[in-house]
């Protein structure tokens, strides 16, 4: 019993941080087509400007409950604004190729980011550990889990919530419904979609950092943590469904719910589970568990 | 000539969840005959197409072809099997020139452990597809690449493409949609000219009601997923049903949308 | 006819030439070429496989596998005769190819180059854990010979590089042939119009699934080759980044040819190395910065330089057939 | 078909080539190529490549100034000024050790963090004939897998520090009888959890191992480990976890409380005391690798290498520093030992090899004597200590430094048989 509250638990706190990641990754995917590698650097300029600036206003002794709300704002920022220059400043040149070509072309910019991330902040770790100890911690049984990571699953349901608001129930998010379902459709419905796209980027762009500043404080910032984040959330995107956000939330579950029972119960499969997942639902629903729908007319 | 029967559908329905894009289709075809199918956009022509040809699996009843029973069969099947077709767009491969379009599809039928070193640009090949471009009167155009192609010679590869296998079934969706009005007739004469000197029998969908009298030996009407007309071209047409249901709606189209 | 006569003779010369380099090139160039050699025989099964319109981000699976059968021929079976090795690995790369292929030839586009990497990763994961194997470190593969004779060192690099170019020629040769075989073409054509294949006939499945096998033992040559001539095999080999290289130069060079493989293959080696050397805090900034370029301006890579590209059309725009 | 003459041919080549190396060495003039080789990008970078380097960097120059302390005031390398060659162990490094070598022409090379690289290189060093030192790799097999000619490491194996921590569990705290691991699931953490494991077990029988957990290489999220800990409780937990990693468990372990009910033991836990002090709670085990960083003795060279090394990066020299400086410093103590025996002012890489063998020298970490594996591998004192927070300032208490004798497998032993027989012929005071 109390392992299987401490598997659910931990899945959880796992999978709510894989879903912000992932979050962004796909909505990008399913407006733009774009399976966007450069998402790993955008997790790690989150992580390096959180622990940077946020690192620095606590140091100055500054009201801590400001810097929480300090670091939702600069990660978010940071991530719309790259996300915009590297839509206008790139990838709108690219729209008509391939979807493996972007895969490339993105790959590239993630190589890029690796060393131009090195030079803005150099190589040594970033730390900024007041806020992960700023809530306490909570008893569960015989067990201590940290207020910090519950309230990560907390921003995950709130970052759901808003996504299927956003598409849902407004009008830009109707549109952009229309742009997933049938692109070419959309643009002949007259459809924007040249300015849909440089939203979309942005905003998923910002999902990337908000989830790197916010596990900012629970870890070191080094260089390389986009590069290890960036196979894990395609792992996770791939197995929801490309370009679906309940895909993303439930192919997050999933996967994170296994981490856990792997470390839990069979910790010499932890290395395995999430791309064994990934296969086995591959090998019966090849286009993931929500795929989009793509019947071909003829 | 004996009336053999070559194409025998039963009851044939499919449905796409709620919508039903075809009910209770019957539907006898007896060698050497040239049917029309006509109807108004959304009738279900192109879905029973795509059903014989093996492209769609029907929710119930049988497709037998010369005999055997191809129902939920795969469209490469399908063709081996001798019922080929082409379609309302053409479907090339853009990246080839013509020839190469027309090896690849001679070497289709035959692929097996051999291909990976037999040369697909090979004499036999060759002259096969030569003899179908020549039928159809686009061997000029040989060595264009596809993309170059104007709309008329495209119809044309994609259906020389259906031919070279020597199909005892042809069905052309729409062969003459997309090319100017004044081309349709002498694009429909190549394509009668080249198919009648095979011993294929065809099936075609059509819009224009005066190709279809003049070539069509026999007309299906399509409505809603359903045949409300089979016969004779005269009869067909002249079914008021017909009239009020595709006749009028296809003319009142055609005069909104023609440039 | 006549134009592949041509390239068959282009292929045995240059291969001949380079075989005469061996007298003239310093040291550090010959294991520099066997290097290249071995990552463009990999980079032509990703090609074959880019002109059917699948991109494999897990083609350093057979990589390693290539690698670790011949680390583990030297160990467990004794063999060090260096074609015994290469024969053996090419036989392991048919045979998973064949197997895994099974599953891979059902998927396409995005799909199947995520789920490439998903095996790829998944034999990382078993490779690392297994201490007997030296886990991440992998272990050191014994210096090869030739029928049965020992050799020194230097010996050992000039018959390897003779025996890299020697397999160059003929792997060139055979794709070449593949190249303009009908299930060369039917592959090209099922990546541009899948659906049009079948109606003519084809089962695509099966002409990726051929397709694939090649590939495989291609990588696992190509493998075979980096263990004997690193003397050294680790996972690494299998890690996604690596399977990303290969793509990198795939792009490089362009999938218009076979010979696009080796001019990639070297122009990557050489930009990496001297960025390396030059510029040791931005060289991925170099790398990412060229691969962007090259996609930007050479969409066909380096080789449409030397002869226009007119098949690649898959991987340069969405090659979907009008529809 | 002209095989045989193109074989001659290049063996001679190979021959020149060896020859052209011996004559550079011999004009003083010419400045010594030195290849320093670490991860200068990737996450290696940071917490080892860097500081390595920088290290380095301080003993170069002062050896090129001749602004060393004694025993080492002699200017250059056998009169040589070094020239620093930098390669990124990032990418292939057979391949760009090839490439130093033979093409930028490095007369030697220090460097290598990871096992996995040295395992690759030592055999390209041997056949290329280049003098190599490993600084910082602790795979046991470089010299156990065969005796090498030009290959040396200045510093302990990985094993060593596992039996000394061990030993040092059984000194300060007779209480642990159940012990857990976590550590990286790549060859180190794997060894370093065997050897410590197996190693406390021999000088323990009744210890028994609660959890064995293995998670991914920089993973960077160690919930559900840490509750697997909590709910196997046991006295001890072994983590040889580094870097970004070992921060991050840290991090992430702080406030879970898990090193306050089960002590910590973290063998390389010496980079995090300054970072992370406040959240390292107090008792936890702390190792260095070795003798330097916090743990490095007193000694005028070590005030003299701490003060430089602040006032030139405006930091504490962690660990790494010390190792890769200790390596770049073995090649300048062999070149002096050769410059004295043979006389002649400038010997030349063959002398100064001869010399490396088995040679005993000073370093700001302490003395180095390489006397294992035929003087190639590298046998140090190795200490291990005690965290206290002390009014906001990490401190170590009771620190232990273990004899080599004590922590190593003597001459010819195989360390791992060594270990399972019970550590014959160990001698601790």
């Amino acid at each position: 019993m109390m392992t299987f509250l401490a598997i659910v638990i931990d899945g959880f706190i796992y999978a709510s941080w894989l879903f912000i990641i992932a979050a962004g990754l796909s909505l990008i995917y399913g407006v733009m087509r774009i399976l966007n590698m450069a998402h790993g650097s955008f997790y790690a300029i989150g992580a390096y400007t959180v622990a940077s600036l946020a690192g620095w206003y606590w140091s100055a002794g500054l009201p801590p409950y400001g810097g929480i709300v300090l670091m939702f704002v600069i990660a978010l920022a940071v991530g719309a604004l790259v996300g915009f220059v590297i839509e206008r400043g790139v990838l709108r040149f690219l729209m008509d190729r391939d979807q493996i070509v972007m895969v490339l072309v993105t790959f590239g910019l993630l190589l890029m980011f690796e060393d131009i991330i090195k030079l803005m902040w150099g190589v040594q770790s970033y730390y900024a550990p007041e806020p992960y100890s700023l809530f306490g911690s909570t008893d569960v049984g015989d067990l201590v889990f940290v207020n910090y990571d519950l309230a990560m699953v907390g921003v995950a349901a709130l970052v759901a919530f808003l996504l299927w608001f956003g598409l849902n129930r407004t009008r830009q998010g109707k549109l952009l419904r229309a742009v997933i379902h049938d692109r070419e459709l959309a643009i002949t419905m007259g459809i924007n979609v040249r300015r849909l796209f440089v939203i979309t980027f942005s905003v998923g762009a910002a999902l990337g950092t908000l989830a790197g500043g916010l596990v900012a404080p629970a870890i070191a910032v080094t260089p390389g943590i986009g590069i290890e984040i960036i196979v894990l959330a395609f792992a996770v995107v791939v197995t929801g469904g490309l370009g679906s956000i309940q895909g993303a939330l439930v192919g997050s579950i999933l996967i994170g719910l296994a981490r856990a029972a792997a470390v839990n119960l069979y910790p010499e499969l932890e290395l395995f589970v999430i791309y064994g997942v990934m296969a086995l639902v591959l090998i019966f629903k090849p286009r993931g568990l929500f795929a989009l729908a793509s019947t071909r007319k003829i | 000539m004996t009336q053999k029967t070559i194409l025998e559908v039963r009851d044939l329905n499919k449905a796409f969840g709620a919508v039903v894009a075809a009910a209770d289709i019957n539907i006898e075809v007896t060698e050497g005959e040239i049917i029309a199918i006509i109807g108004a956009n959304g009738a279900g022509k192109t879905t029973f197409v795509n059903m014989v040809t093996g492209y769609l699996t029907p929710t119930t009843g049988t497709i037998r072809f010369l005999g055997q029973d191809i129902t939920g069969r795969a469209p490469a099947a399908v063709c081996k099997a001798g019922l080929t077709r082409s379609f309302q767009v053409a479907q090339l491969f853009p990246g080839l020139t013509v020839m190469e379009n027309m090896l690849v599809a001679f070497a289709s039928l035959r692929i097996g452990t051999a291909s990976f070193f037999t040369p697909l640009n090979n004499a036999a090949a060759r002259k096969t597809a030569l003899g179908v471009l020549s039928t159809f009167g686009i061997d000029p155009h040989a060595d264009a690449p596809v993309s170059a192609l104007a709309q008329g010679v495209r119809k044309l590869l994609d259906i020389s493409m259906a031919m070279i296998s020597g199909p005892s079934l042809l069905m052309l969706d729409e062969p003459t949609s997309g090319v100017a009005v004044d081309e349709k007739f002498p694009l429909m004469e190549t394509v009668m000219a080249g198919v009648r000197q095979t011993d294929a029998t065809i099936m075609f969908i059509e819009h224009d009601m005066e190709i279809v009298t003049r070539y069509a030996s026999r007309v299906i009407a399509f409505y809603e997923g359903t045949i409300i007309a089979d016969g004779p071209v005269a009869q067909v047409l002249d079914d008021e049903r017909v009239r009020k249901y595709i006749v009028g709606q296809i003319q009142a189209a055609a005069t909104a949308d023609s440039p | 006819m006549r134009q592949i006569d041509y390239s068959f003779i282009a292929i045995v010369l240059a291969a001949l030439l380079l075989a005469l380099g061996a007298v003239v090139f310093p040291l550090w160039l010959l294991s520099t070429i066997v290097n290249i050699i071995a990552k463009a025989l990999v980079v032509i099964g990703v090609i074959l496989l880019m002109r059917g319109g699948l991109v494999s981000f897990g083609q350093g699976l057979y990589y390693c596998i290539g690698g670790y059968v011949v680390g583990l021929g030297g160990q467990l079976l004794g063999i060090t005769d260096i074609v015994l090795l290469l024969v053996f690995a090419a036989i392991i790369g048919i045979v998973s190819g064949a197997v895994i292929g099974l599953l891979m030839s059902r998927f396409r586009e995005i799909f199947f180059a995520m789920f490439s990497l998903a095996i790829a990763m998944i034999l990382y994961g078993m490779l690392s854990q297994s201490q007997a194997l030296g886990s991440t470190d992998g272990f050191n593969v014994a210096r090869v010979t030739a029928l049965g004779i020992e050799l020194t060192a230097g010996q050992a690099s000039l018959l390897i590089y003779l025996v890299a170019c020697a397999l160059a020629a003929i792997l060139s040769i055979l794709t070449h042939i593949y190249y303009k075989s009908e299930v060369g073409f039917a592959c090209l054509a099922a990546g541009e119009n899948e659906v049009r294949l079948q109606y003519l006939g084809a089962t695509p499945n099966r002409i990726f699934y051929g397709t694939y096998i090649i590939a495989a033992t291609l990588a696992a040559l190509g493998g075979a080759l980096t263990a004997i001539n690193y003397g050294h095999v680790g996972p690494n080999m299998t890690y996604w980044t690596q399977s990303g290289e290969f793509i990198f130069i795939a792009l490089l060079g362009g999938s218009g040819s076979v010979m696009a493989a080796f001019v990639g293959s070297t122009l990557f080696e050489f930009v990496r190395t001297y960025a390396l050397e030059f510029a040791p805090d931005a060289w991925q900034l170099i790398l990412g910065t060229v691969l962007v370029l090259i996609i930007f301006f050479l969409p066909d890579g380096l080789w449409s330089l030397i002869q226009p590209a007119r098949s690649s059309a898959r991987i340069k725009r969405r090659g979907k057939a009008p529809s | 078909m002209h095989t045989k003459t193109r074989l001659r041919t290049l063996s001679a080549l190979i021959l020149a080539s060896g020859m052209m190396a011996m004559a550079q060495g011999a004009q003083a003039q010419d400045p010594l190529k030195l290849g320093l080789i670490s991860f200068y990008s990737g996450p290696v970078s940071g917490p080892v490549g860097i500081p390595s380097r920088n290290g380095a960097d301080l003993i170069i120059e002062a050896i090129n100034n001749g602004t060393l302390p004694a025993p080492y005031t002699a200017a250059g390398i056998g009169g040589r000024q070094i020239e620093t060659v930098y390669v990124d162990e990032a990418v292939d490094p057979v391949a760009e050790y090839r490439n130093a070598v033979l093409r930028q022409g490095v007369d030697a090379v220090v460097g290598y963090a990871s096992s996995g690289s040295c395992l690759a290189v030592a055999p390209v060093a041997e056949e290329l004939k280049t003098l190599t030192l490993f600084y910082y790799c602790g795979t046991v097999r470089t010299f156990e897998e065969g005796p090498k000619e030009y290959v040396f490491r200045t510093m302990n194996t990985q094993d060593v520090e596992n039996i000394a921590a061990a030993r040092y569990v059984l000194a300060t705290r007779d209480d642990v009888n159940t012990i857990s691991g976590i550590n990286q699931n790549y060859g180190w953490g794997q060894e370093s959890w065997r050897d410590f494991s197996k190693s406390l077990q021999q000088l323990k029988p009744e210890v028994e191992i609660k959890s064995e957990l293995f998670p991914k290489f920089l993973a960077g999220q160690y919930g559900a480990e840490v509750t697997a800990l909590s709910r196997n409780k046991a006295d001890l937990i072994h983590s040889s976890f580094w870097g970004g990693d070992l921060d991050a468990l840290i991090l992430q372990a702080a406030p879970r409380g898990l090193f306050k009910s089960q002590t910590g033991l973290l063998t390389t836990g010496g980079t995090a005391l300054n970072t992370l002090a406040k959240q390292i709670p107090d008792g936890t085990i702390i190792g260095v690798r070795g003798n330097g960083g916090i743990l490095a003795p007193d000694s005028d060279f070590n005030d003299w290498f701490r003060a430089e090394y602040e006032k030139k990066y405006g930091e504490q020299p962690t660990f790494p520093a010390y190792y890769m400086a200790q390596s770049v410093l073995a090649l300048k103590a062999a070149a002096d030992k050769a410059a004295a025996e043979s006389g002649s002012s400038a010997p030349d890489m063959e002398q100064i090899r001869a010399a490396l063998k088995g040679i005993e020298y000073d370093t700001p970490a302490g003395k180095v004597s390489l006397n294992r594996h035929n003087g190639h591998q590298a046998a140090t004192e190795l200490a291990y200590g005690t965290f206290k927070l002390v009014d906001g300032k990490p401190t170590l208490e009771n620190v232990i430094r273990y004899q080599p004798n004590c922590v190593i497998a003597p001459e010819g032993a195989k360390s791992l048989d060594w270990i399972e027989a019970g550590f014959p012929g160990a001698q601790c005071d």
